[in-house]
């Protein structure tokens, strides 16, 4: 009896401790839900301006003609270019990487690598003897720009194969999100889930739901099209943490455990803000 | 007069003397302060915890060192280290909390 | 010769609707470049003209205020299906971009 | 002296209008009036005579821009004959954003996107049957940092 009561303790402790990645994920828009009430939650891709109509109607008349258009048209020309060997990046991807961004990251379960799109761009590269593209800007985030425009309209489905490594992965991502840090001990969740709709000085703060769905993102803030990774690391510096390189096994990580909560939401990428 | 020169001189003598005494030790100090700097740095940076700070406060220190202010140089270097003990303590109580603000 | 000028475009009945980006830099020669603390010269678009079956319909001159990778839209009377656009640029530097579209 | 000389440069500029050189130099750019650093300037610059208010001339700017290097602006009129759309930002370094020039067969429509360093009053004066017609709004600019 005794042995019975400890073990249904320790299930009920081990069931809260590990939570399946997809009882996370509708615990997460619970979450929001109870948070607002009135929001419909799939509104949350289009980030702050699901909150505050002000900004919304110039972000509406920024969409009559997005800057990002720019990176969606570049992306589609050097997508096209073959490399020296005669290869192109179609032939790295299924579906000749047309409407697949809904799927990143993935994990390979035979490489044991979380593979986000930028990085398989740019494996795509190196496997085929080109160099490697910077990973912030310019030409590999107008690449993924116009990969993420040929996957709108898809669901985020990000998949957590049976492979221990992979969740492993998953709960480094999700303990990355919750963990305070830097200077400003702040963690991604004080911003973006307690604070979310929040003013942090003239800031309206975006909400963590569908924060994956609409990358890479043309920041006005920046003046060019960026990547999901420049992001995390100006979020970094903003709490004074030092950040660290794009496409880390740390922000593969957390981008793996972010793009998993939006799943079922809608692809929007790429996207303006401000 | 010449007693009060010989004086004089002696206790400038005396001084410099006593302040490069005074620096050798802040030398040495300040290695002191920077290899412990270093080693609290590098456990907050596998913790996952780093400062964006830390390390600029060491660039600091160096530069100081380099121009002979060794008195900063300690003083920046120890800095560092404090930053990195407290990013180490939120590394070690975030360990134990972080899943309490998980919805469930 | 400068970057390629975008253009969308749309008849509702004789009113043509046109929306144009021109991706460009628009430096006003305030910033202050962030690497090197110098600041970054001044390039910006400083005239675009827009002409409908080769005559003028609308010419803009700009100033240093006008945002990164401009933006602007602007409607006329009396075009029909077949009928050309032109759109052009020239930048403070003596850079020129062109564009030519029919209208469906 | 310097008056002599805008008078001067003004009779030039007509005389090239009245001559038509190509047909789309309407004007040469003002650059002066765009180099000016306050808007009295920029006004007596580009205009001659009285500016009157009118609800006829619609300025669509937001209360609080959502980011200051990146103001929509949309400027209408149903006034007749528009010849003329200024934008004018009063506490930017350089006012004068921008002066469209319309032919007869344009529609007195427009929208652009500004940068704002502060604050401000924006302003617009449209020139329509030889008279000049404005209408303004206060637009915040405020400081960000954050955001995403």
């Amino acid at each position: 009896m005794k042995r019975f009561l400890i073990a249904c303790f320790l299930f009920v402790v081990m069931a809260n401790v590990y939570a399946t990645p997809e009882q996370d994920r509708l615990a997460l828009r619970e979450f929001f839900s109870q948070r607002f009430p009135d929001l419909d939650l799939n509104e949350m891709i289009n980030g702050l301006y699901a909150f505050d109509e002000g900004a919304r109607e110039q972000w509406i008349e920024m969409e009559d003609f997005p800057p990002y258009e720019i990176a969606i048209e570049e992306g589609e020309e050097a997508f096209v270019v073959p490399f020296a060997n005669g290869k192109s990046y179609a032939d790295c991807f299924e579906n000749g990487g047309m409407g697949i961004k809904q799927n990143y990251p993935r994990f390979d379960t035979d490489s044991g690598e979380l593979i986000t799109l930028e990085y398989a761009i740019n494996k795509c590269r190196t496997d085929n003897g080109e160099e490697p593209l910077p990973w912030l800007t310019g030409e590999l985030a107008a690449i993924s720009a116009y990969m993420a425009y040929t996957s709108r309209g898809n669901k985020m489905n990000v998949v957590i194969p049976d492979d221990p490594r992979a969740l492993q992965a998953y709960e480094s991502g999700k303990e990355y999100y919750y963990t305070r840090r830097g200077q400003l001990e702040f963690a991604c969740e004080n911003c973006h889930m307690q604070s979310a709709n929040n003013l942090l000085r003239a800031d309206r703060l975006s909400g963590m739901l569908g924060q994956a769905t609409h990358w890479p993102v043309y920041r006005s803030k920046w003046g060019e099209t960026g990547t999901l990774h420049k992001r995390f690391m100006e979020c970094n510096v903003q709490v004074r943490a030092k950040p660290y390189e794009a496409q880390s096994q740390v922000y593969r990580e957390l981008e793996y455990f972010l793009s998993y909560m939006s799943n079922g939401m809608e692809m929007n990428g790429p996207a303006s803000r401000r | 007069m010449k007693t009060k020169l010989t004086l004089l001189i002696s206790a400038l003598m005396t001084g410099l003397l006593l302040h490069t005494f005074a620096m050798a030790a802040d030398a040495d100090e300040y290695m002191a302060a920077l290899t412990k700097a270093q080693q609290t740095l590098r456990e907050a940076e596998t913790k996952v915890q780093l400062w964006s700070t830390s390390e600029i406060l060491l660039k600091d220190a160096e530069k100081a060192a380099a121009s002979g202010d060794f008195e900063l140089a300690v003083m920046l270097a120890n800095e560092a280290t404090l930053q990195g003990e407290l990013a180490v303590a939120t590394a070690e109580r975030e360990k134990k909390t972080w899943q309490n603000v998980v919805p469930k | 010769m400068g970057k390629p000028i975008k253009i969308k475009a749309k008849l509702k009945g004789d009113v043509a609707q046109v929306k144009v980006l021109m991706p460009h830099p628009m430096e006003s020669g305030v910033r202050v470049n962030a690497d090197t603390g110098e600041k970054v010269p001044k390039h910006y678009i400083q005239e675009v003209i827009c002409k409908h079956n080769g005559s003028v319909v609308n010419s803009a001159f700009w100033g240093t205020g006008v945002s990164k990778d401009p933006y602007m839209s602007f409607k006329f009377k009396g075009a029909k299906p077949g009928d050309t656009l032109e759109i052009s640029w020239r930048d403070n530097t003596g850079d020129t971009s062109v564009k030519e579209i029919t209208f469906k | 002296m310097r008056l002599q000389r805008r008078a001067l440069i003004r009779s030039l500029f007509t005389a090239a209008a009245v001559l038509a050189v190509p047909r789309w130099l309407f004007a040469a750019r003002p650059d002066a009036a765009f180099d000016a650093d306050n808007s009295e300037t920029v006004v007596s610059d580009l205009f001659d005579g009285p500016i009157t208010e009118s609800d006829q001339v619609t300025l669509k700017v937001p209360d609080i821009a959502e980011n200051g290097a990146v103001v929509p602006v949309t400027v209408s009129s149903t006034l007749a004959d528009v010849e003329s759309i200024s934008v004018i930002v009063d506490n930017n370094p350089t006012p004068l954003v921008a002066l469209f020039e319309l032919s007869p067969q344009s529609v007195a429509d427009i929208s652009l996107r500004i940068k704002m360093g502060k604050s401000s009053m924006v302003r617009t004066i449209v020139k329509a049957g030889g008279k000049l017609y404005s209408a303004s709004k206060e637009v915040k600019v405020t400081i960000g940092g954050c955001g995403g």
